[in-house]
């Protein structure tokens, strides 16, 4: 064969203590490389740090709010003129019709903390207190109408200009043209602080409590869109990941390589670049109107979570398939040929091995498809999730899929458009809720794609 | 279907969901849903036909058009009962710590049109700054957030304002004697310039306020109600010498607003359950009248409420009533 | 050394597998041509012949492995046991649950060496209950002669073996199916003489019932191993007859080329 | 009888049906497993999947026809006369559906007997304030032949029910009798059930394809009506996008479509780079702890709100670009006039789109088998040069696909567009300008207050479709550069 | 067939390579126990012992291949021309590119046949153009013993290879290096004879400017090309010294009974 000369060798022999200038060189670019994987790590971190510090010092004063506890005579003059208890005639009176008590007690709130003000109007004095008090008291008093005619000590919510003050948000400077609340009110609100009438206390019902209208931010809640979340999350994991595990397995397992299967895929990659307010389009002319419309199927209408839910799926399958697909076909064959080889069907194949070993890319496209699905506002608008929707718990674990219900994003999203600057505040907390959420949501996952980790 | 489904303009939105909110107390019926998604949208599928999965009432900022009238007289809906709210007021406002201004229509369309009358002549808008447009103001760069084209109280605006402006400061004259076309001449005094001082925001009044925020220059437009619970950052300016507010709105003296409806379906009455109750609610003394909730909240209310009410007592449609 | 132990064993057992006109492409290329063969029951048939020469591509197609490869395309008839094994009514599966194979290179599943050896018990049902399977698993490991190095670390990754344990491993997965034919791609290419002793054995047991066709480079272990031995070159099958007349007396030049030019 | 009970029965019988077929099989060979074609629980599953999957069918068919049916002949039952002006049957047939529904209710709560359901009449009794008691509010007093016609609703749909019980568990029993029957040693129950499952696959499979073919119906006809009102060569070759109100909007897609390209660009321009060297640095450089703790935060970064992102463009991105870039800048070059613009919008999603690029190739490149870094280490590579030239490209097709993922989700995103990039439809090569996008604009005129029959609402429509055929082209570009790059590992 | 011919060449080299007290663990479990050798320069040493001793381990320590295993730990110094390789100071690129390796499984990149050879010349700056790096990538293949059966499909992947291709274009791809030293692991485990011989050539020929470290199980391929053996056995180096005298005279009874006991 070859002679022996041509073995001489290339290179001059050297210490491998000293490093020669061309390993320097490589060195250098190793480094740098490295140095770019760092550099781009502590770049997301960062970005991510920024936004969750501008989150949470945002959002945290959303979770206290300012409560005035005040006495208030339930007069039964006002409130059963027959005096009969009968609750027909004691619901004929409206919250408007409760105004007058509530403007007594804090008049005597006043008079018996020897408090000074100029303020005496009952209007005027009302401002204090969340426009939710009246609707607080009447469903009380609808509840327990034997309380009629005693007084009965209600925890309110302070306005949400109080609750600013209180949170520092709003100053005096700032009420100058305001004509929700006067400066009076603070002087007044001062005393009533000294007094321990006005409390800031942590406030679970914007956790747990329901959306409220635009002039009532202070009880406004997430609790119920939270549910709408869960519900349309809990159809989002329930069908897409099983649908697009499926549909991924038999387009690169089972799927003849053809034009069709191309097309196909294309159109996958395709779907995933549909704006999600199409999906919305789709939603709105698939699920309610031909399903909810002409099929006649009760279940499938505007603002219910199920369809919220089924648009959802659509929109995060494409992710979902896209790197499950990847994920399988970075899957070595040889771990199919010693499974097929040993006589197991094609099937078996899939779930026995290949699935397994593909899981942590599948876990992946589904962390990521639920976070798009789970912050995804603009399909939500057009089939009515979008609005003063949640409003009302749904009455069993099963209306929960179609009792109208709305999302957390778009629920904060909507908040954040309010006017009241107090809504600002509550859009920031409940992205924190949101984030947690997602957490939790997420962690299953993560851990169990850390557990199916390996390599081969 | 329990509820009372509600959809449409987003403007509108805030005073209906107070009144659902407040019809949900009050009654033993279910609160109604109250969607936004504008108005368009809303009465898009308004009249996409009668029956449960269909909306009961649709939200609008402007009139439904006749061509929607017809479209959903073709998917049969044809009893449709207009229910005017109350006005919106359209205010102009600036950063509070920024220099106060008092305009005339005239002073908007001299800032965004972009042709304006100089010396008798159409010329190209050389306004760069205030001060250039008026020599009262602050020689303060012009930087205009106006709604984009896609909402409504843009087309007040060009109404309102700029075609006013046009036609007071003689530009319009000076263009159809230049021989523009009467029509020509109206659509180019509306028209806004490009050149980057005015911004069209497509969003909400929020991002409007951000912009101000962010471009403390800025002069935005807002809704009546979203700048009354915004006077800590906002100061806002009058309009040909009227300070906005509901009363100087009610009364016509502040020239920029529009009115509010909502568009019900008459076959849903006594089918969907609070639907009439809601509509008599929602226009009652007591919660659109002046001392009501939604005039506390920034809605202009009505001063011809009592035949709304009427209207909707007799369930008087569009067809039977206009 | 050893020399050639020529085996008297009797070759006329029934036919096992029989093929036709076989010609396999990859792509365009050909890299079997129109082999014709007939494979014995209860026999060991050795291919030898050059690297590249197309004996593993021969070897998968006896079982259709080579299905899973895109760009192949058999043609021609194999038969096994009369069945045409590329009939539309076959069952590859079943196929394989007959025809088992140990490939060239050794390719444990990434779990543990357990359930390596348990998988394909489990799966043709073979263990009625947990300690049926640990019988069917030490036998199999036993007779890869590999029990004794991992039979303290059964759950342990089967990819963390030696080379050579991975190889007898694979080896020991393929028997614990109990297959009717056997093919084993260089069962003993990473195996030290003593390992390969243990296997040539268990080759010598399996051939008592089944059927089995070992593609090797080692012309002293076709010799020792097989009853019939098949040569292929570039693509064809030169020649096919009992291992002790191609050893002795080859008909072919190229066959006695390659077998004189023998070194190892 | 409920669907569910009914359901629950079905289910119940696909079980009796695995335990009788599985015990057969078994038995049939005396317990010997290995006689058996396959694996004994596969005669289970065929059998229970012929009983249950038929009777499900036959479930939801009858469900519709049932429905369908007793509609129509309630619907006779209801009088002209009783059909209000602009009212049609479908809306009454609601409220009958709902009185049938509130005397079922009624009777479940005890507040009627079901005789009493049934023989109810609107002159003696108050139905409005019986079924107000049970929690079922209604519009309006209760019409006579409404009552009438929710009554007989009852009726056949009580009857409906039995009979479709029948006809339910009766499918299922034949399912039942059949798996059990064809139950033989021979029989092929695994390769029946995986036809089963292949079927199962295709059909989710199938789902992507309806899905597509739905948006396409979804959006179709309003694009053609919008092309009715508007001549497409104007929307396609026009230069000016401009809608007014008043008609005579100049509606050309160039602009959108030029935005959204340079968004996207510079969005992946910041995302491809990050994500990609995140990635490599997590699945070849990082230890398994930094990893286990990175990947989850980056990924929450896919999680954050779309609008958070927005604001963060709007607050804090655009004032800090136009410090810099802007007058009077720190770089003194007066490029950015405000702090809406292409550049602060496709920065901040960007950031957004890193966990979409870094957490997918990250799996992808950790797929890639250790024996091929080996290979390249041990010639004397670098770990980098090993990376770079051994590990990408054996993963490159994952890559693609998750770099493609990130694209689509920026084309797909209008909430940063709206507040990072403006409004303002703009035809510039300057990044610093402001810029909108496609789907910016399908959400703004879809959401706008023109009139729903214009073309400035309709042309949301033709975006879609427009956005939709550009899309299908990249992507048929990108699959022929995968299929032409892709090294296949072993 | 032939007897095992023993080398009579000179060993007494300069040393190359030296080890001592190195202790090899994957997490408790300990591969390599205590082994000391020298390794001279311009020699064929031979690692031989039953499968799974340890003889793969050891060698990928010489180069710093097990850094990749997380779990592999290394104890005692191992000294490449009197630098400890496990310093902090040596940079483990450069001594790979001096310490060349062809594994036991053979791993061809996912690239064509071409680009698999030239990936180290490229790497390492060999070839000044692309006229060069065609020279080298044809001397290696030739030098690998594949040229011939490559040559015209030089664009076609490695993956499409046969297992014995696939083994010699590793073999090509480390020789175009030109490392100053090549360890090799089982290099002829799926070769036929004509290539073995082949390969062996090659051996031989690079042994007259490098040194050489190959694992064999063929007693007879050891005592062919090296000039000493080491015998591992249980991770322990039971005995080391030149070939000749290991396989005539072995001083220890497991070598012995390991060498007898040969069959292949
Ligand atoms: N990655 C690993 N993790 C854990 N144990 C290992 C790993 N690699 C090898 N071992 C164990 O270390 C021991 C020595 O293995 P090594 O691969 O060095 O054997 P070998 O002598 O090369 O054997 P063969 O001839 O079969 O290749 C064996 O017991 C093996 O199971
Ligand atoms: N997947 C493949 N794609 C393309 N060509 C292939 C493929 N596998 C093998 N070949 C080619 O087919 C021919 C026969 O290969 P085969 O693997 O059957 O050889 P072999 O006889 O097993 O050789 P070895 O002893 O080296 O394993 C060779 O030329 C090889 O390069
Ligand atoms: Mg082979
Ligand atoms: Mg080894
Ligand atoms: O939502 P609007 O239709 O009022 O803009």
């Amino acid at each position: 064969m070859t002679d022996a000369s041509n073995a001489a060798p290339l290179r001059e022999k050297k210490s491998l203590l000293v490093v020669d200038a061309r390993t320097k060189k490589r060195n250098a670019a190793e480094a740098r490389f490295k140095m770019y994987g760092i550099i781009a790590i502590t770049l997301g971190l960062l970005f991510l740090a920024v936004l969750l510090t501008t989150i949470i010092s945002r959002g945290t004063g959303a979770f206290t709010q300012t409560f005035i506890s005040v006495p208030v005579e339930l007069r039964e003059d006002k409130l059963d003129k027959k005096g009969n208890r009968n609750l027909e005639d004691i619901k004929k009176v409206s919250t408007f019709g409760y105004n007058p008590l509530l403007g007594d007690a804090l008049s005597a709130v006043i008079a018996e903390g020897g408090f000074t003000t100029e303020i005496t109007k009952s209007k005027e004095l009302r401002k204090l207190l969340s426009s939710s008090a009246v609707g607080q008291m009447r469903a009380y008093v609808i509840e327990n109408t034997d309380q009629i005619g005693q007084t009965v000590t209600f925890d309110f919510f302070a306005s949400s200009r109080v609750d600013g003050y209180i949170k520092g948000r709003v100053t005096r400077e700032d009420l100058a043209r305001d004509k929700n609340l006067s400066a009076e009110h603070l002087d007044l609100v001062d005393q009533m602080i000294e007094a321990g009438v006005v409390r800031k206390k942590f406030n679970p019902s914007f956790i747990f409590g329901a959306d409220a209208s635009e002039s009532r931010p202070e009880q406004a809640g997430l609790g119920v869109s939270m549910l709408g979340s869960l519900f349309m999350m809990l159809v989002v994991l329930f069908l897409a990941l099983p649908i697009g595990v499926a549909a991924s397995i038999y387009l690169e397992e089972f799927a003849p390589k053809n034009r069709l299967t191309d097309l196909i895929e294309v159109n996958i990659s395709n779907l995933a670049a549909v704006p999600s307010i199409v999906f919305g389009i789709l939603g709105l002319a698939f699920f309610i109107q031909f399903c909810g419309g002409y099929l006649g199927i009760a279940a499938m209408k505007a603002s219910a979570p199920l369809v919220g839910g089924l648009v959802l799926t659509l929109m995060t399958l494409p992710t979902i398939i896209i790197s499950t697909r990847a994920a399988l076909k970075a899957v070595p064959p040889s771990i199919r040929d010693a499974a097929l080889g040993v006589g197991a069907s094609k099937m078996q194949t899939v779930f026995h091995h290949v699935l397994p070993l593909a899981a942590p890319g599948i876990l992946t496209g589904t962390i990521i498809g639920l976070a798009q699905a789970l912050g995804e506002t603009a399909p939500l608008l057009l089939i009515g999730m979008v609005g003063y929707i949640a409003s009302n718990y749904p009455d069993s674990v099963l209306s929960g899929f179609t009792d109208p219900n709305s999302a957390m994003p778009a629920q904060i999203f909507e908040w954040a458009k309010r006017a009241d600057p107090a809504f600002y505040e509550r859009a920031w907390g409940g992205i924190i809720i949101l984030l947690v959420f997602l957490m939790t949501m997420n962690i299953i996952a993560i851990l169990l794609r850390r557990r199916f980790e390996r390599r081969w | 279907r329990d509820n009372v489904q509600v959809a449409g303009s987003s403007t509108v939105l805030p005073y209906a969901s107070i009144v659902a909110e407040a019809f949900g107390e009050n009654f033993d019926f279910p609160t109604p849903v109250v969607e936004s998604g504008g108005s368009s949208a809303g009465l898009k599928r308004f009249c996409e036909g009668v029956g449960a999965n269909t909306v009961d009432v649709a939200n609008a900022s402007r009139a439904i058009r006749e061509k929607e009238i017809k479209a959903c007289a073709d998917n049969g809906v044809t009893d449709i009962m207009e229910v005017r709210i109350g006005y919106d007021g359209i205010v102009f406002a600036s950063d509070i710590d920024g220099a106060t201004f008092e305009f005339t229509p005239a002073d908007w369309f001299n800032a965004l049109s972009p042709k304006v009358l100089v010396d008798g002549a159409i010329i190209d808008n050389p306004n760069q700054t205030w001060a250039d447009v008026n020599p009262a103001f602050p020689a303060q760069q012009i930087a205009a957030f106006i709604p984009g084209t896609k909402h409504g109280t843009r087309e007040v605006f060009e109404e309102k304002v700029l075609a006013v402006g046009c036609e007071t400061t003689g530009a319009l004259k000076a263009m159809e004697a230049a021989g523009m076309s009467e029509d020509d001449a109206e659509d180019a005094c509306i028209k806004v310039r490009t050149d980057g001082l005015s911004t069209d925001i497509d969003g909400d009044y929020t991002e409007t306020l951000a912009r101000i925020d962010a471009n403390k220059d800025g002069i935005g437009v807002f809704g009546l109600a979203f700048y009354e619970n915004n006077t800590d950052k906002l100061q806002v300016a009058t309009m040909s010498g009227v300070t906005p507010t509901t009363e100087s709105i009610s009364t016509g003296e502040y020239p920029v607003s529009r009115p509010l409806f909502f568009y019900v379906k008459k076959a849903h009455i006594g089918v969907i359950p609070g639907l009439k109750e809601y509509a008599e609610f929602f226009v009652s003394d007591e919660v659109a009248g002046p001392d009501g909730p939604l005039a506390e909240y920034g809605l202009v209310s009505d001063p011809e409420l009592a035949l709304t009410q009427e209207a909707i007592a007799n369930e008087q449609t569009i067809a039977s009533g206009s | 050394m050893d020399d050639l132990r020529y085996m008297e064993m009797p070759v006329d057992q029934d036919t096992k597998i029989s093929a036709s006109n076989v010609q396999i492409y990859y792509g365009d290329n050909q890299a079997i041509k129109d082999v014709n063969v007939e494979i014995a029951d209860k026999t060991v048939t050795a291919f030898i012949g050059p690297s590249g020469c197309g004996k593993s591509t021969f070897l998968r197609c006896l079982n259709r492995m080579n299905d899973t490869i895109d760009i192949c395309r058999v043609e021609g008839t194999i038969k096994i046991d009369g069945d045409d094994i590329y009939d539309n009514a076959v069952d590859p599966v079943q196929l394989r649950a007959k025809v088992g194979m140990v490939f060239q290179k050794p390719n444990p599943f990434p779990k543990s060496i357990y359930d390596n050896v348990a998988y394909g018990p489990k799966v043709h049902g073979l263990a009625k209950s947990k300690a049926d399977l640990d019988v069917i698993v030490e036998k199999a490991l036993r007779r890869g002669a590999i029990w004794d190095e991992v039979k303290d670390r059964l759950h342990a990754p089967g990819t963390g073996l030696s080379g050579g344990q991975q190889q007898r491993l694979c080896i020991a997965r393929a028997v614990a199916t109990e297959p009717e034919v056997l093919l084993m791609d260089e069962p003993c290419s990473a195996l030290d003489p003593i390992a390969t002793a243990q296997v040539e054995e268990l080759i010598d047991e399996l051939r008592q019932s089944y059927s089995l066709v070992i593609v090797t480079h080692s012309m002293q272990q076709a010799a020792r191993v097989s009853q019939r031995t098949a040569f292929f070159h570039l693509g064809n099958l030169v020649e096919f007859g009992d291992t002790s007349q191609i050893f002795t007396n080859p008909q072919d030049s190229r066959t006695e080329s390659y077998i004189t030019g023998r070194i190892g | 009888m409920s669907g569910i009970v009914l359901l629950l029965i079905v289910l119940g019988l696909g079980a009796l049906a695995f335990i009788l077929a599985r015990g057969k099989a078994l038995s049939s060979v005396g317990g010997d497993q290995r006689a058996l074609h396959s694996r004994p629980h596969y005669y289970g599953f065929s059998a229970s999947i012929l009983t249950i999957a038929p009777a499900v069918a036959l479930m939801v068919v009858w469900g519709f026809g049932q429905s369908t049916l007793v509609q129509s002949s309630v619907a006779e039952l209801i009088p002209a006369s009783a059909i209000a002006e602009g009212q049609t049957v479908g809306l009454l047939m609601g409220d009958v559906q709902r009185i049938a529904n509130g005397l079922d209710t009624a009777v479940a709560e005890g507040a009627l007997s079901s005789d009493a359901a049934a023989t109810l009449s609107t002159g003696a009794d108050d139905i409005r304030g019986i079924l107000g008691s049970v929690g079922v509010a209604l519009g309006a007093d209760v019409d006579p032949a409404i009552l009438k016609a929710a009554q007989s609703y009852r009726a056949m749909q009580s009857s409906g029910a039995t009979l479709r019980m029948i006809a339910v568990i009766g499918v299922a029993l034949l399912g039942l009798t059949y798996g059990f029957m064809q139950t033989s040693a021979t029989y092929r129950a695994r390769n029946s059930v995986e036809r089963s499952m292949r079927w199962t696959l295709i059909a989710a499979a199938s789902v992507a394809v309806f899905t597509t073919l739905g948006i396409v119906f979804s959006v179709i006809f309003n694009t053609i009506e919008f092309f009715q009102l508007y001549p497409a060569k104007d929307f396609f070759l026009s230069l000016t996008w401009s809608p007014s109100f008043g008609g005579g909007s100049e509606l050309g897609v160039f602009p959108l479509l030029w935005g959204t390209l340079y968004i996207s660009l510079i969005a992946l321009m910041v995302a491809v780079p990050t994500g990609l060297f995140s990635a490599i640095y997590l699945s070849e450089y990082a230890s398994p702890k930094v990893r286990a703790f990175a990947k989850p935060l980056l990924e929450v970064l896919a999680g954050i709100p779309t609008i958070v992102y927005g604001l963060f463009a709007l607050l804090t991105v655009g004032p800090l670009l136009v410090n810099v870039f802007g007058d009077g800048g720190i770089l003194g070059v007066n490029w950015m006039q405000g702090g809406t613009a292409v550049m602060t919008a496709g920065l901040v999603m960007g950031i957004m789109l890193i966990p979409f690029v870094s957490s997918l190739s990250d799996d992808i490149i950790n797929a890639v088998p250790q024996a091929l870094r080996d290979g390249s280490l041990g010639l004397g590579a670098t770990p980098s040069e090993t990376i770079r030239q051994v590990v990408i490209p054996a993963a490159l097709p994952g890559i693609v696909g998750a770099i493609l993922l990130a694209a689509s989700r920026a084309i797909g995103e209008t909430m940063i567009v709206v507040l990072g990039a403006g409004a303002a439809a703009r035809l510039s090569m300057n990044p610093f300008d402001a810029m909108t996008t496609v789907t910016a604009k399908i959400v703004s005129q879809l959401t706008g207050d023109a009139d729903f029959a214009s073309p400035e609402a309709l042309v949301a429509f033709a975006l879609a479709m427009t956005l939709f055929v550009i899309t299908l082209g990249l992507n048929v570009i990108a699959l022929g550069i995968v299929r032409k790059y892709r090294e296949q590992y072993e």
